[in-house]
């Protein structure tokens, strides 16, 4: 039983750090450009969709794949950054209307090119590590380190570099920050490719851990939101916290919960968080 | 006496906003709050109209107490408050703010038979509320603009719409923050009239600005807060000549 | 701006394809519809089904349509897209037998969709024929009033069931247990209503697992079930989990697999890992391609057809069988002398076993039999076929 | 009068005998009673909510409920549905609205519990039957003049309850808007903070106009289940609520009757347009996109010049 419970902490560890790398998108684009972008969750569709087929389809190695899938999705989202987005800025609800129809665009041409036939990628890293009686599967570590990683340096590049602090303070207050002479609206193009090129290779990576269809942006965009707003919306380590509570209470919930239940738990937290602490859990009092 | 301010304290983090302040308003009268900027005046109607809820000290309307109770429980109770910058319903048209001001108007006329209203068979209750806006606009010169966009408003017609909205809610003690600033002379002089009018009618003003030469014309009694405590009290013009006043506006050294 | 232009061509695709429309009503044509979800999650079975009916369709057309009566006639296959939504399906299937006064329509395989046209369907009953995989579809055959419905597909319980078939296979092996891990939908409870049933019959232990479509890890829930130690995995039901399922299985020790409906796809793909995998397959097309020539012909037209390579992953899917349905039928209403009597159409129907891809008979209920393979795939990828012909 | 409008669609079926178009009709009254009562809480209030789907689909059930367990009429049951909604939705907006829940996190907690109830609904198999779904064996019965009371069958009946419904609540809800209620509506849409000081009871209004909305839809849950005569747990996806908002402002968010509009466009979009269907979906998603960057005021904002919602 124990070991039951550490494996399936280690695995929503991980499964929540994919939640993450989306929440983190959220909170960055809310942040800057104050819209909550769900297109994220179809970003992270491509990012999958792309990988795998420059792999299996073109051939190029997976790690190279990578990359170039994330630099792709970039350049998508800045493309639609600059011809939708730029048009809803700091409106919410029209931002969340337009990415919904964005959703059903890129949806539609993904079915046009691809079916909704499941795609498998062939196995990057196949076999597991046994950690005493708790197996994780080789890939997963993988994708949690190079995941792990990434939060950490969006985290010390926000904190470090005057572009991250730039964006910090524009996030504070506009107006000042425009004095200060940032350039809006290249600061708001720049977060919003960022945004996508993380869910790009949230996309890249879950390409060598899971069958890809059309559908799977939806359900990951709604994790990531939950993780975002779980952990008080605009606070990048908390994204990652609010992915993993999501991820851990989803998969320790199962062993002792009806599995069928599994997308509660997160909801069942997030309502409690956001009632007990309307900004968030890890927002300051 | 109308409104009790006793030993009232606000404290946001380690600043005292508002500290041990104490005065009474009776009915009818016009007080003059003033201190310079940031002195505390806005905190204070903050409290009163209970935006904020003070840290000590207690508030006594008409021997009830106030504190605790939400802004629209206080509105409603006869205390409206108007904004230094003004708020509006900014797509609405000038008449149709004042409309929805009217609510608390037509709350005490029909009550809970205001309900019944909703229902085809009834005439609306607040058939008289044209006019009655109508007056409210006339009263605050804004007849002229009835029918354009609040947000179309020059800054004193927005100002002086904040003012008309208060009065629609047909307000015992009227706050007033800063309603003098950024105003022009002409609107000045119609502002003032207005507040005049308005004590004709009965209404009590309490009236913060950092203006003293206008507030000095209007106010009945003057009271000067400066760091959120009372440094003076009196007629406008005893208080104007009191030094710890002429000390806390021009600094130190300078009398 | 591309937005516009992207509206324009979709403007002027839909003209087309209407201006399409008006020219098939010209000659003499038998409609037949399809009502079946093209898009959407549960698309797979209604997606595949309509390929090969355009197939079917297709080639009949060009081979100068077919003969009844000293008279020819060509196929109109209309066929919608449900999207999984009853609404717009109702809508379609009103449209089909108003309007375009449609007889013959195959589908639906989503139970939703079946129950959300049902209604109205029977209203007409006696006027057109619904040929519908949806396994709600079994519960009501034979019913008074329900004349109009028949069901393409083989009904997993009862003697001449497969899943009997399979489940005794299973007790021959000396299986003491399996772990049910199903989808939480229509289908999911139908299977598990029937297959607990069936492992009672059959004195082995079972045990059901539930999970939300669309999830895609697993491990925690297979790890739950894992510390069981049941011998097989009883997974359920569509590639786009399966191939997650295996893989996260094996990766957790359990390696031995039975199913009743999904392809060799995850099998094939983890055949290093799995140690067993027992699947029903209407046909294992891998192997009929070489034995059987019309099978070969069938997968050659669909790589001509389609200018893509067959997908034999989703060979059971294809083997829903909607190609040779199509030929069934035509060859139904030559039997029967008329394309627009659809009584004598359906007694027709029932009244011999089509010699196709697959042979398939209906039995007096309106339920389809036809032959279909168990295909067992052991570690490394050796494959083993058995081909039932049930009675 | 606007409500003149109406009559002629009752004289439609007596000029149009096509079968499907009155079906198409009769949906887009159905759902239009839905995307009107969303529209109260979203485009007078100034609220998404993402709760609609449910108190559809949670009214469906209840009401079919009701008359299997209880034994009582269509009406009275349709009457239970729209009490427990009432309740539920009480429930609910007093937790979102006491918390001072405001945009996002108000759309997320309504879509929580959405999410929350329709886990229930479908895993509750002995009460609900889970994701089977229920096929209805009752149906609704009508008194008719000269006919007595007869159950509601056929295309010409279902027509004139739905158009009947429709504009049931499009004059209900005109009542509220153009009234003091709206007037509170508005203001806590534009400026509830101003509101506060002018004694508007924000809270109180905001949970008016989320129950009042929800009450609306549980009427369209209650009809429309039973014109499907089947309901499932899919009636309460994301994808219902996702629909309902793009008909809100497709048809545009500052009439009352206008969300109808984008009710109609949405339902006979896909039987009128005969493309495959990964284009019906490009098509759908640029409908969004582009009401939302060309027409923000939606189809009847571009027909009518605007009218102050107070």
């Amino acid at each position: 039983m124990l070991q039951l419970v550490v494996g399936q902490l280690l695995n929503g560890v991980i499964v929540g750090t994919l939640y993450a790398i989306i929440a983190l998108g959220v909170t960055l684009t809310f942040g800057i450009t104050g819209i909550v972008n769900f297109a994220l969750g179809v970003f992270m569709m491509l990012g999958a969709y792309v990988t795998w087929y420059l792999t299996d389809g073109i051939g190029i190695a997976y790690p190279l794949a990578v990359p170039l899938a994330v630099a792709c999705i970039a350049l998508i989202g800045l493309a639609v950054d600059q011809s939708l987005f730029r048009f809803t800025r700091n409106n919410l609800i029209n931002g969340l209307i337009v990415s919904i129809g964005l959703i059903s665009v890129i949806v539609a041409i993904v079915l046009m090119i691809w079916t909704t036939t499941p795609q498998n990628m062939h196995y990057v890293l196949p076999g597991v590590l046994r950690l005493g009686g708790v197996v994780v599967p080789k890939m997963k570590a993988v994708v949690f380190v190079v995941l792990l990683l990434v939060i950490l340096f969006t985290y010390g590049a926000l904190t470090r570099t005057w572009a991250g602090r730039a964006a910090y303070a524009y996030a504070q207050n506009a107006e000042a920050a425009a004095l200060m002479g940032i350039r809006t609206g290249v600061l708001q193009a720049g977060v919003a490719a960022y945004s996508a090129a993380l869910a790009g290779l949230g996309g890249a990576l879950y390409a060598s851990l899971y069958s890809i269809t059309p559908e799977i942006g939806s359900s990951y965009i709604l994790k990531g939101v939950e993780a975002a707003i779980l952990a008080g919306i605009g606070s990048v380590m908390g994204s990652f916290a609010g992915g993993i509570i999501i991820g851990v209470a989803e998969g320790v919930g199962s062993i002792f919960l009806p599995s069928a239940y599994n997308d509660a738990y997160g909801l069942v937290f997030l309502v409690l968080i956001l009632l007990l602490r309307p900004a968030g859990l890890f927002a300051p009092r | 006496m109308l409104l009790e301010v006793r030993h009232l304290t606000k404290r946001f983090g380690g600043l005292t906003a508002v500290s041990d302040l104490s005065f009474g308003l009776d009915a009818g009268e016009i007080i003059g709050v003033f201190g310079p900027n940031g002195s505390g005046k806005t905190t204070l109607l903050n409290l009163i109209s209970g935006v904020y809820t003070p840290t000590a000290g207690e508030l006594v309307w008409k021997d009830e107490a106030l504190v605790g109770r939400k802004p629209h429980e206080i509105a409603a109770a006869g205390i409206v408050k108007t904004f230094q910058n003004p708020q509006l319903f900014g797509e609405l048209s000038v008449f149709e703010n004042v409309a929805i001001a009217g609510h608390l108007r037509l709350k005490r006329q029909a009550g809970w038979r205001r309900v019944a209203t909703l229902f085809p068979v009834r005439a609306n209750a607040d058939d008289d509320l044209a006019s009655r806006i109508d007056h409210v606009l006339r009263l605050c010169r804004l007849d002229a603009f009835r029918d354009v966009p609040a947000a179309s408003l020059s800054y004193g017609g927005e100002k002086m719409l904040g003012v008309a909205l208060a009065l629609m809610c047909e307000p015992v003690l009227l706050l007033l923050d800063e309603p003098g600033s950024g105003l022009g002379h002409d609107e000045l002089r119609n502002l003032d009239e207005v507040l005049r009018d308005l004590r004709a009618h009965g209404t009590t003003l309490c009236v913060i600005d950092h203006r003293v030469g206008f507030l000095g014309k209007l106010a009945d009694r003057a009271i000067v807060i400066h760091h959120g405590a009372k440094i003076a009290e009196g007629r406008p013009d005893d208080v104007l000549r009191d030094r710890a006043v002429i000390e806390a506006y021009l600094g130190r050294g300078d009398a | 701006m591309k937005l516009a232009t992207a509206i324009i061509e979709s403007a002027m695709v839909s003209i087309v394809s209407v201006a399409w429309f008006a020219t098939a009503h010209a000659q003499d044509v038998v409609k037949i519809g399809e009502i079946e979800a093209q898009t959407g999650p549960l698309n797979t079975y209604g997606w595949m089904s309509s390929q090969g009916m355009r197939m079917a369709v297709d080639e009949i057309n060009k081979a100068g349509g077919f003969q009844v009566g000293g008279k020819t006639y060509k196929l109109d296959l209309i066929n919608p897209d449900t999207q999984g939504n009853p609404q717009q399906a109702l809508i379609q299937l009103k449209k089909m037998l108003e309007e375009d006064k449609v007889k013959y329509v195959f589908g639906p395989f989503l139970t939703n969709i079946f129950k959300g046209i049902e209604g109205y369907a029977k209203q007409h009953n006696g006027q057109f024929l619904l040929m519908g995989g949806a396994t709600q579809i079994h519960y009501e055959l034979g019913k008074p009033g329900n004349d109009y419905l028949m069901r393409t597909w083989n009904w997993d319980a009862g003697p001449s069931g497969f899943g009997t078939l399979m489940v005794e296979d299973l007790r021959k092996k000396g299986v003491k247990k399996v772990a049910m891990l199903m989808q939480n939908d229509a289908f999911g409870h139908v299977a598990a209503d029937i297959y607990r049933e069936a492992f009672k019959n059959a004195g082995i232990a079972f045990e059901e697992n539930w999970f939300e479509p669309g999830t895609k890890d697993y491990s925690a829930v297979l790890a739950k079930i894992g510390a069981g130690k049941p011998d097989y995995l009883f997974p359920g039901y569509t590639d786009a989990v399966l191939y997650d399922i295996v893989q996260q299985a094996t990766q957790l020790g359990l390696t031995k697999f039975w199913l009743v409906r999904g392809s060799l796809g995850p099998a094939l793909k983890n055949k290093d890992y799995i140690d067993d995998y027992i699947a029903y397959i209407p046909k294992y097309f891998e192997e009929a391609e070489k034995s059987e020539p019309k099978v070969a012909k069938f997968v050659a037209a669909y790589k001509a057809f389609y200018k893509k390579d067959f997908p034999y992953d989703q060979a059971p899917l294809c083997s829903s069988s909607c190609y040779d349905h199509v030929y069934m039928l035509v060859d139904a209403m030559k039997r029967a002398g008329t394309v627009d009597d659809v009584a004598k159409v359906k007694a027709a129907l029932e009244g011999f076993t089509y010699d196709g891809l697959w042979k398939i008979r209906y039995d007096n209920t309106g339920e389809e039999i036809f032959n279909f393979d168990i295909v067992d795939v052991q570690k490394g990828g050796k494959i083993s076929v058995t081909h039932e012909q049930p009675r | 009068m606007k409500f003149l409008l109406a009559i002629p669609l009752f004289f439609v079926p007596l000029a149009v005998h096509d079968n499907v178009v009155l079906t198409i009709l009769i949906f887009t009254y159905l759902v239009g009673i839905l995307a009107v009562s969303f529209n109260l809480i979203f485009g007078f209030t100034g609220q998404l909510s993402l709760f609609h789907a449910a108190a559809f689909g949670l009214s469906a059930y209840a009401t079919y409920l009701s008359m299997v367990h209880l034994g009582v009429s269509f009406w009275v049951g349709a009457l239970i549905g729209v009490l427990f909604v009432t309740l539920i939705s009480i429930a609910i907006g007093a937790i979102c609205f006491r918390f001072k829940l405001r945009e996002l996190y108000f759309a997320i907690v309504t879509l929580a519990f959405s999410e929350l109830i329709r886990l229930v609904i479908l895993n509750w198999n002995s009460f609900t039957n889970g994701s089977l779904g229920i096929n209805f064996t009752l149906t609704p019965t009508l008194w008719v003049p000269g006919r007595g009371v007869i159950p509601v069958a056929g295309t010409i009946m279902w027509y004139y309850l739905s158009l009947a419904a429709v504009v049931a609540a499009v004059f209900a809800y005109s009542r509220i808007v153009h009234s003091w209620m709206g007037r509170c509506f508005a203001s806590i849409r534009l400026n509830d903070a101003l509101a506060d000081t002018l004694g508007i009871n924000v809270f109180r209004y905001k949970l008016v106009s989320f129950v009042a909305g929800n009450i609306g839809a549980a009427v369209a849950g209650s009809l429309y289940s039973f014109y499907i005569s089947y309901i499932d747990p899919n009636y309460f996806s994301l994808d219902q609520s996702l629909a309902i908002i793009a008909m809100a402002l497709l048809g545009g968010r500052e009439f009352v009757a206008a969300p109808i509009v984008g009710a109609l466009v949405l339902t006979a979009l896909p039987h009128v347009i005969n493309v495959n269907a990964e284009a019906r979906l490009l098509i759908y998603g640029l409908i969004l996109i582009l009401t939302i960057l060309l027409m923000p005021r939606g189809i009847v904002g571009l027909l009518v010049r605007r009218r102050h919602a107070a």
